[in-house]
């Protein structure tokens, strides 16, 4: 019964094998962790771009800031041709992303640590802060009539996640208070998410910092019966057909494909041409909102993994 | 030599007497079971929702997936042995059923038949490398826990080119599925999760083996003496291969019950739970070293696992401080658990 | 067949590690009779007796059963051969009830299929007979046996070998943590089971306990053989001297009395050593 | 405090549970002199001995020492009150070399300050000594304990407490386990010890050891005393009579026999009992 | 009786002989370190970076601090315990110190000893609960963990309002701090870490203390066997307090060296760390049971632990199998650990 096979590959939106040639070593290291959807897709976008481009990716993460520094130094070590980072704490990198420009590597900063990138000697930063982001979401709830949020987070302790959260408080101009739940127990999560709406029946709006949480909490809203509206960070295919739905008010999406994809083409046009885009400044890939009228769009895409 | 035949049993001048709530209290399940009375009796007071029939069916719910896996890890550690990769096992066994199903199309009953199997072959080999090497099951199982979390990461992300599995809810079949592992009873207005009727069977079901069954006796004896036992002739790979087994068993029906549920798994589901697991049995007393311990005992750790986390949420307590709550939680748990047995120890005289 | 001893032991060896705790030893154990091993501590008398019931595995040397070479891979296979056996360190589960020890291994079962089950009511009965037909009164059976004393987990472990030994009974020293009664409840025991057809292997450092009862002693020294004689071969006093000197008995009952011209210890030990 | 004996206990008792294992137990000990205490299996004698040495607290009575109260909270508090114990099951560890076995919590050291430290060499140079001295010939001081014969680890527990004996040496069954030679040896250090001035607690299942040596009989039965008697106040024969029954014996020594009739060992039993 | 005095050692009849190699064999750090040669070999062959001085102090870099941390864990569960609050315990001391200075003005050194004492008192706390209420000491530090890592989040968050805690290098003494904590040695024209100096003697030390001194020979009793250390008077209480508190100071040592190293911290550093630590120590031999092990062991399963970690990198394997290839690869290596030790122990005869 080949009728099961519902999520089969029909049509490629991987967009052709590229004939790249330029056959450089990129070294991509990141702070999220192995596993996380948002970082999936950056790992996706960079992978891509490497096959575009003939280069060679080495992608590796970890999101204890001192392994991340370890990382970039073994990166070093095998000298190569371009390295991006992502600096959840630049503190923690500074030594080992100056280490790298001293060595000759050319650095693109991506994701966060936008503040810092320059003072490093990185060429450029790619995306923005989780704060950017975050503010959109909450002027976006805002004006949707929330007042008092729960932001769900699902790591506790992780920068980002608390950054988008305290982003979201700072314009929406309600009340909001924050939630821990497990993401690798969804389905306790989901009670978790119920609790707290029955506990509290005053909540008028759940923001959750990933696509998988965003389906568990619209199913927790509808189990506990509460008025509440869903939005969320980052995108996938459930979340674009829960946005279709009207279950998911809005999804807010940086464009983690592009984060990867344009990091790793714009070392190669450097390394190449000298080129930088944007001459230093920051390259924004976001924050753009998924909203009904636009999912229906992004949902095949989300599924191939490169939304 | 007058064989100084035994006046059987009763009324031994040696035995002094003691009342039946002390012998009550001495059990190990009763313990945890008042701990589990004083965890509810402090959140029914913080929450009214928390002790209302829709409130006690949402702390149940976690509970009684986390009691399932408790009540296999319980009768492995009095075993004598660890799993660490039971978590993601649970992750393995639902990402196997769908992709073999949403991506290969295969017939549902065959993928999950596919699924469980591998399941099992997981537990066999951790049995049969503890077993062989004789090197402890935790840095066997320790392997096999990395190993399975590198290969569900993998595996889904060579697949789907994501980092998750979707649209499980439209293979064929689907409704049965959601009947057997995700049906909802109501009872007080309130929806009661059927995994919580799985739940109370399986802890019977590891109660009566442990206790009833001659495989029971082994386990106790591997996991209390592993020379002595053997010494006696237990089949002491046997058993041991068999408890891994039933804990791969349990992880295949848990992952079973998440991904119809939510539809959809994560690549790292389950990555972290095998010490939630663990927890749970210990807080009902279950020995670490095995050989003692019970499956009662198990689910009742799950329950008071289960209170606290949804309980903690209820009492509207900061979310940022949850952690720390939930840690005084537990270690006032088994405090209270070990002072009453003590109590009851010293009155017993 | 028939004329084939029970268990004929060639010289067997074993070696842990830098240890040789056995080289060449042979004896003989037929149906309906005792053999004993005697010797002194370390003698590898423990050694010898694991073999035979599979913990251990010779380095060399054979064993027949019954004229057939037998390899004993586990205890298992030991206790299939119908060779029960009491280790030195009993071989219980401490944590475990006293009648959950006692069929260990052994389960009586009632029911079928998925509902075949422990057949508990019988398992603590047995126990309950069995132990106090041996003169150990149990208050109660589900007590653990690590809280019993020395001397009542000694008679666990004899009444269970007992009632489960079908050819061949192992004995590693069971006597000398008993009480004077036990010890002779426990020879009793031993006679009765060689008057039922068995062979026995009776280990023990008392020639007192061996003597009486012994068909064939074998000496064992520093892990060899210093002698494997059937009874008529040696006399009481022969052995005592044998394991242990008696003219240094006497020796030592008037060392250790204060007085030793008065002491009549000393002249009960003269009289012994003179057999 | 000269006429005060080393240690009085007096009315002692202690339940475990259920289980009432000491009631009313009273005797003395004094300087010089050797009590043993004497009982079937489960009687109390181990309950009794860990009581004096720190590891139970008594539920009633009072323990004196040189007619002073005690309390023994813990066995340090004990071993620091010169009571040293040798337990049934020995208190050894396993898996540690023997040589730190011996020293276990009294660990000689030299060095200073930070720089102090186990004195090694010293302490394997005395274990082998008084080892050796025993007439045990360790191979090897590093092996682990749990690898010696249960004789060997026996031998190793009395010479370290008779090493460390410093007023009262208290010995569970310490001839137990062993052979007819090494149960010789440890009788004659106990008789040392006594002829230095220490206090003895000796319990044993042998009447034959405990006559030649012992000055006080305390016979323990299901945990009450049944007497607790000066050497002068009965006789070998009496003795083993009431540890067992003389008749008994006897009668045993007949029944194990094949042929009674022709049994010397049945003579010798008799002529024991008749004392 | 002829007191037959032992004609001293050598020359023993029962004793077979054995070659010095197969001694050395026996040893469990020597499996330990041939593990940790194979795991070398097998990347160095991969990439010559890795075997290149850069790369060597790279792959040690990690070790180090774990290798650290590794021999007071490796001390402990020699002693019989477990800490699962020892990952956390690195955060605590790197975050006390952190706010004491950038946030309440403290001087730098008073800081470091009010963290250095708040890890003791925290390690005794640890201590003194197991040891009064003779639960097991896992559950008693999982309360512990459970509850820092809540403290750790929740004053984090009350002080700086953010979850990390920044800017440690413009504190007065940053330099001197800098010097002992985080300098580089360069060698062979590579960086090498000062931790590495710290970590090897750690080793040493934690060797010394084991097996020359008294307190080490009660770690084995209290961890082999309770009861007989109790019994033969060895301050158990004071061992197990100690041994905690040793955990606790090495934690904060490495702590340090964190936030020295990185300038600021995070409200979750160290988490999950607990589980590594033990691994490190099991790997190098160290028994679960407790009784057993030795801290070279422990450090040289920090070594194959950071080589492994790193190799995977240098070898640019995929990351979504990183955890895969590092399972495979810890199992092949207490594996062949163990096969030699086999072989050395057949071979003996
Ligand atoms: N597993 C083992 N590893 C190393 N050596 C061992 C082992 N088992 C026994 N030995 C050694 O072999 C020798 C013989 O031991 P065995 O236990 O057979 O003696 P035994 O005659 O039973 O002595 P006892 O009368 O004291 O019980 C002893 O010296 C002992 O140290
Ligand atoms: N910790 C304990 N818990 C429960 N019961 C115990 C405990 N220790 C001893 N007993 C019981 O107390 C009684 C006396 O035991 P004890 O060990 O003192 O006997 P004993 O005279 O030394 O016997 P043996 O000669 O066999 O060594 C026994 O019946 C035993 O079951
Ligand atoms: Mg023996
Ligand atoms: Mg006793």
């Amino acid at each position: 019964s080949s009728e099961n096979a519902v999520n089969r590959d029909d049509d490629d939106t991987s967009g052709g094998k590229g004939g790249g040639t330029y056959g450089l070593k990129i070294a991509v290291v990141t702070h999220g962790a192995a596993g996380d959807a948002f970082w999936s897709i950056v790992k996706n976008g960079v992978e891509k771009a490497g096959t575009d481009l003939g280069d060679t990716i080495q992608y590796s993460s970890d999101g204890d800031p001192q392994k991340q520094a370890q990382l970039i130094d073994a990166a070093v070590n095998q000298k190569v041709d371009g390295l991006v980072v992502s600096m959840a704490n630049p503190d923690a990198l500074k030594a080992s992303v100056e280490k790298a420009v001293a060595a000759g590597i050319p650095v693109i900063t991506i994701n966060s640590g936008a503040a810092r990138s320059k003072e490093f000697g990185a060429l450029t930063h790619i995306g923005q802060d989780e704060k950017v982001a975050g503010e959109a979401v909450g002027t976006e709830l805002a004006n949707q009539g929330v007042k008092n949020v729960v932001c769900v987070i699902h790591e506790a302790g992780n920068v980002g996640l608390e950054e988008r959260c305290a982003a979201v408080g700072a314009t929406l101009g309600g009340k909001i208070q924050n939630l821990q739940v497990d993401i690798n127990n969804l389905q306790s999560s989901q009670s978790t998410i119920k609790a707290k709406l029955q506990a509290d029946t005053a909540i008028d709006g759940v923001v959750t910092l990933g696509g998988p949480v965003a389906n568990v909490a619209a199913a927790g809203i509808a189990e506990a019966g509460s008025p509440a509206k869903l939005a969320t960070f980052d995108l996938n295919a459930e979340v674009a057909k829960g946005v279709q739905d009207g279950k998911i008010l809005f999804a807010v999406d940086q464009q983690p494909y592009l984060q990867g994809y344009m990091a790793v083409t714009m070392l190669t046009q450097y390394k190449a041409n000298l080129n930088v885009l944007g001459g230093g400044q920051q390259v924004l890939t976001g924050p753009a909102l998924v909203t009904k009228e636009n999912a229906a769009q992004v949902a095949e895409l989300a599924a191939a993994g490169t939304r | 030599m007058t064989s100084a035949v035994a006046t059987t049993g009763a009324g031994d001048e040696r035995v002094a007497r003691v009342g039946p709530l002390t012998r009550l209290l001495l059990k190990p399940e009763l313990g945890a079971l008042i701990g589990a009375v004083l965890v509810f009796a402090f959140f029914a007071v913080l929450s009214d929702v928390f002790r209302s029939a829709s409130g006690v069916a949402n702390w149940l719910d976690p509970a009684s997936t986390l009691g399932i896996m408790a009540v296999a890890v319980a009768l492995l550690m009095i075993g004598g042995h660890f799993d660490l990769s039971a978590g993601v096992q649970t992750g393995t066994a639902a990402i196997t059923s769908g992709i073999l199903t949403t991506y290969y199309g295969l017939n549902t009953w065959v993928a999950l038949l596919l699924s469980l199997a591998l399941c099992l072959a997981i537990g066999f080999v951790n049995g049969y490398l503890v077993v062989r090497t004789r090197l402890p099951s935790f840095i066997i199982t320790l392997g096999t826990f990395l190993m399975l979390q590198g290969l569900n990461l993998g595996v889904t992300k060579l697949v789907t080119n994501t980092v998750q599995v979707n649209n499980f809810d439209q293979i064929q079949g689907y409704g049965v599925l959601k009947t057997i592992f995700a049906s909802e009873i109501t009872i007080a207005g309130a929806p009661f999760q059927i995994a919580i009727v799985w739940w109370v069977l399986a802890t019977i079901l590891g109660s009566w083996v442990l206790l009833r069954t001659r495989f029971g006796n082994w386990i106790f004896a591997v996991g209390g003496d592993l020379t002595a036992a053997r010494n006696v002739g237990v089949p002491v790979q046997r058993t041991t291969i068999a408890l891994f087994m039933t804990t791969s068993f349990a992880a295949w029906f848990v992952g079973t019950t998440q991904i119809v549920r939510l539809t959809s798994i994560q690549a790292q589901a389950g990555f972290g739970q095998e010490l939630i697991y663990i927890v749970a049995a210990v807080i009902g007393g279950c020995l670490l070293t095995g050989g003692f311990g019970s499956a009662v005992g198990a689910s009742i750790g799950a329950l008071i696992f289960g209170m606290t986390s949804q309980g903690i949420v209820y009492a509207g307590w900061d979310a940022d401080w949850f952690k720390f709550f939930l840690g005084a939680m537990l270690l006032l748990a088994v405090l209270a658990n070990q002072y009453i047995r003590r109590f009851a120890e010293q009155s017993r005289r | 067949m028939t004329d084939a001893p029970l268990l004929e032991i060639k010289n067997l060896s074993k070696t842990f590690g830098t240890v040789i705790s056995l080289a060449g030893v042979s004896t003989t154990v037929r149906a309906g009779e005792v053999t004993c091993v005697l010797g002194d501590n370390g003698a590898g008398k423990s050694t010898l007796i694991k073999i035979l019931s599979g913990v251990h595995r010779p380095d060399g040397g054979e064993l027949l059963m019954n004229g057939a070479p037998v390899s004993l891979g586990n205890p298992r296979a030991a206790l299939d051969a119908g060779i029960a056996t009491v280790y030195q360190d009993l071989a219980m589960v401490s944590l475990m009830a006293i009648w959950r020890n006692f069929f260990l291994g052994s389960e009586p079962t009632k029911g079928w299929g998925p509902f075949r089950r422990f057949d508990r009511q019988k398992a603590i009965d047995i126990t309950r007979r069995e132990l106090s037909s041996m003169g150990i009164d149990i208050r109660d059976p589900e007590q653990p046996v690590g809280t019993l004393s020395g001397g009542e987990r000694q008679s666990v472990a004899i009444a269970r070998a007992v009632y489960f030994g079908a050819k061949l009974l192992i004995l590693d020293e069971p006597t000398s943590a008993l009480g004077v009664k036990q010890a002779g409840v426990v020879l009793r025991y031993i006679a009765a089971a060689r008057d039922r057809g068995l062979g026995v292997i009776f280990i023990t450092h008392n020639p007192h306990h061996a003597y009486p009862i012994g068909d064939r002693f074998l000496l064992l020294n520093r892990g060899r053989s210093l002698g494997d004689l059937a009874k008529s071969e040696i006399s009481l006093a022969e052995l005592t001297r044998l394991m242990a000197g008696g003219a240094e008995l006497e020796e030592l009952a008037h060392e250790l009395a204060r007085d030793p011209s008065t002491d009549e210890t000393a002249r009960l030990y003269q009289e012994e050593a003179k057999g």
